[in-house]
């Protein structure tokens, strides 16, 4: 057996996995759909059915031309604007609230590798212009595929990224400074590794909000951050974020 | 005469019906919005009342147990128990139950077992009211207004 | 180079492949999502937003408890009620509508393969069921990778399967009954053969529907039946029913 026909064989089974993949992808969120958007809809129908239903009711023709039978009438229409506004009140509540559910669910599905890669690239690109005209080199690496992360622990990567990166090339004086993001199985992961002069993580400079709002931060994305810095030798900032199998629904 | 005095006498004129002649109805819907708004859909008839509303299928059977309505309107999707299962605890213990299924999807094959678990008719939850309210009144009449579409795939 | 690393980097590959479709998918869906949900919920808070602008108005003060003063306010409120009685038919009408959009991509992103198969388990499970305790054999085969199918069609190729292999039992006197469902590129194609007595299809009988049914099947589902029958070696019905790219959404 010839090494082409093993390879067409097996680009073939990668090709049924992809398929595959799409199905299985395609119906978990035909569900999500389902529960969020027609669930909302059903609920605003129901509420515009009911409030259709007072303003429909048939007025009672007027009888006589008084003051009293003018003024029951318009008791009654008020009466019916009055629980009409209660039903508008609830229908616009529900469109708002599946209105942000649905943003927030499209925003989850987000993919950063093909829609411009927000955080893998904004942290590529802060990087290259904290570096211009400095006597530092930036070099930065992403592993692994990247999937698509909750949008607050996208946020706190990025602020700490940009912390250590700030750091690095304000206290470092490092020739290097690498940035590495990884997409692993069950985690992501920030490295900012510089070559510099090294500090003491452990003594904390009054007025410096910096190293203090990374660890905030890290404990926020429910991370482990670790600052490992020697004298000369340089400075490893680590941060490594556990992502679920339910927040990463590829599970890979 | 007053205006208090006017609007009883519209109230009572517009409403031939008494509370124990009107068509007794409950609700059983895990979707509160929903609930409400086929409530207050069904408050606006004037022979109609809504006698119980439920949550959840447990809930559902005993506030049916409490209630005995004429109609129940039945989610088919409810956390514990289903719509289907409850139409068919209620019509074990109550042969005479008549149960109108509410569903988002018009292809989803528990509207087949609720109607073979003996509902007498499915609506879709985004029914205009006139269906809504004719279908309960059909229903309340002994008729099994099952659409012929339906019928067929039976 | 041997041949088992050859196969790990081509199925390294493959897996990198579902991984991009996976994500490629997500993104699509999450266009999808947000369009609709920006013409739905949108159109519909915009409509309820101005129904209850109407609502909200102060009524003026009544300046005399007079019939004329009366009848003015109930003009106001009355003019209220039918204004906003416009605006919920809009939101009512965008509700359905999108309701109905929201219905119609569950639809088609249901996954059959995934979701239990239920076409292509029900015609196994039918076919062994009918034949169990028969002197006929059941054979089937799924071909090709099952992609989602609208409802209907689904349903109707049940039918037209069900009745195809129900005559089969009953009439054929057959040795097997060979079921055969193929996902192709632009169609779903059904095929119940049977190796029995044959008869003249062409022959209606009085007060059998089972061949008419499944003709009217057929034609609702746009799809071509053909029944080829000969005398002492069976009987061979096959429908076709092309599925637009639209209606299969993997295009494939
Ligand atoms: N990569 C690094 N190399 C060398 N020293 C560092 C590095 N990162 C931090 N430091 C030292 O730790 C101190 C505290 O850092 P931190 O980020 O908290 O404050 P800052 O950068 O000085 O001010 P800011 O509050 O604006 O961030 C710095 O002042 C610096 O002395
Ligand atoms: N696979 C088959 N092999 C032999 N004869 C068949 C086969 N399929 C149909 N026939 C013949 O065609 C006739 C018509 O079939 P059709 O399904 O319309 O009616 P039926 O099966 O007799 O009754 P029903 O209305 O319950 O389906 C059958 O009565 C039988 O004589
Ligand atoms: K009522
Ligand atoms: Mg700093
Ligand atoms: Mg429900
Ligand atoms: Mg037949």
């Amino acid at each position: 057996r010839g090494e082409v026909e093993l390879v067409a064989a097996a680009d073939k089974h990668g090709r049924q996995a992809a398929e595959l993949a799409v199905l299985e992808e395609r119906s978990r969120l035909a569900r999500e759909i389902h529960d969020m958007l027609a669930q909302g809809f059903t609920g605003i129908a129901a509420q515009l059915e009911a409030a259709d239903a007072v303003l429909s009711r048939e007025p009672e023709p007027i009888l006589s031309d008084t003051l009293a039978a003018s003024q029951a009438r318009l008791a009654v229409c008020q009466t019916q604007l009055g629980k009409v506004q209660v039903r508008i009140g609830k229908a616009r509540d529900l469109a708002h609230e599946s209105l942000n559910e649905a943003r927030r669910s499209v925003e989850a599905l987000r993919s950063p590798t093909l829609e411009a890669a927000p955080l893998s690239e904004a942290l590529a690109d802060f990087l290259a212009q904290r570096v211009l005209g400095t006597a530092t080199a930036g070099r930065y690496l992403l592993e692994g595929i990247p999937y698509p992360l909750p949008p607050s622990i996208e946020h706190f990567l990025l602020r700490i990224g940009q912390e250590a990166i700030g750091n690095a090339v304000i206290h470092a004086q490092a020739r290097e400074i690498f940035v590495k993001l990884s997409f692993e199985a069950g985690a992501v992961r920030l490295c900012v590794h510089d070559d510099g002069r090294g500090f003491d993580p452990s003594l904390s400079e009054a007025g410096r909000f910096g190293l203090i709002g990374m660890r905030e931060r890290a404990e926020k994305a429910q991370g482990t951050l670790s600052i490992v810095s020697h004298s000369k030798q340089g400075t490893a900032i680590d941060l490594i974020v556990p992502i679920s199998p339910q927040t990463n629904p590829n599970g890979y | 005469m007053d205006i208090n005095t006017a609007r009883v006498d519209y109230a009572r004129s517009s409403g031939m019906h008494d509370d124990v002649c009107k068509i007794r109805i409950l609700i059983a819907d895990d979707h509160p919005v929903v609930r409400d708004g086929l409530a207050g859909v069904i408050e606006e008839q004037d022979d109609m009342i809504v006698v119980g509303q439920a949550s959840s299928g447990t809930e559902a059977l005993c506030l049916y147990r409490e209630h005995r309505p004429d109609v129940t309107l039945m989610d088919l999707r409810m956390p514990g128990m289903n719509g289907v299962e409850t139409i068919s605890a209620i019509r074990t213990q109550s042969p005479a139950a008549r149960a109108i299924i509410l569903s988002t999807y018009d292809a989803d094959e528990d509207i087949y077992r609720g109607l073979q678990a003996g509902a007498k008719a499915y609506l879709l939850k985004d029914v205009g009211r006139h269906v809504l309210v004719d279908t309960i009144r059909a229903v309340h009449a002994g008729q099994t207004p099952v659409s012929s579409e339906v019928g067929a795939k039976l």
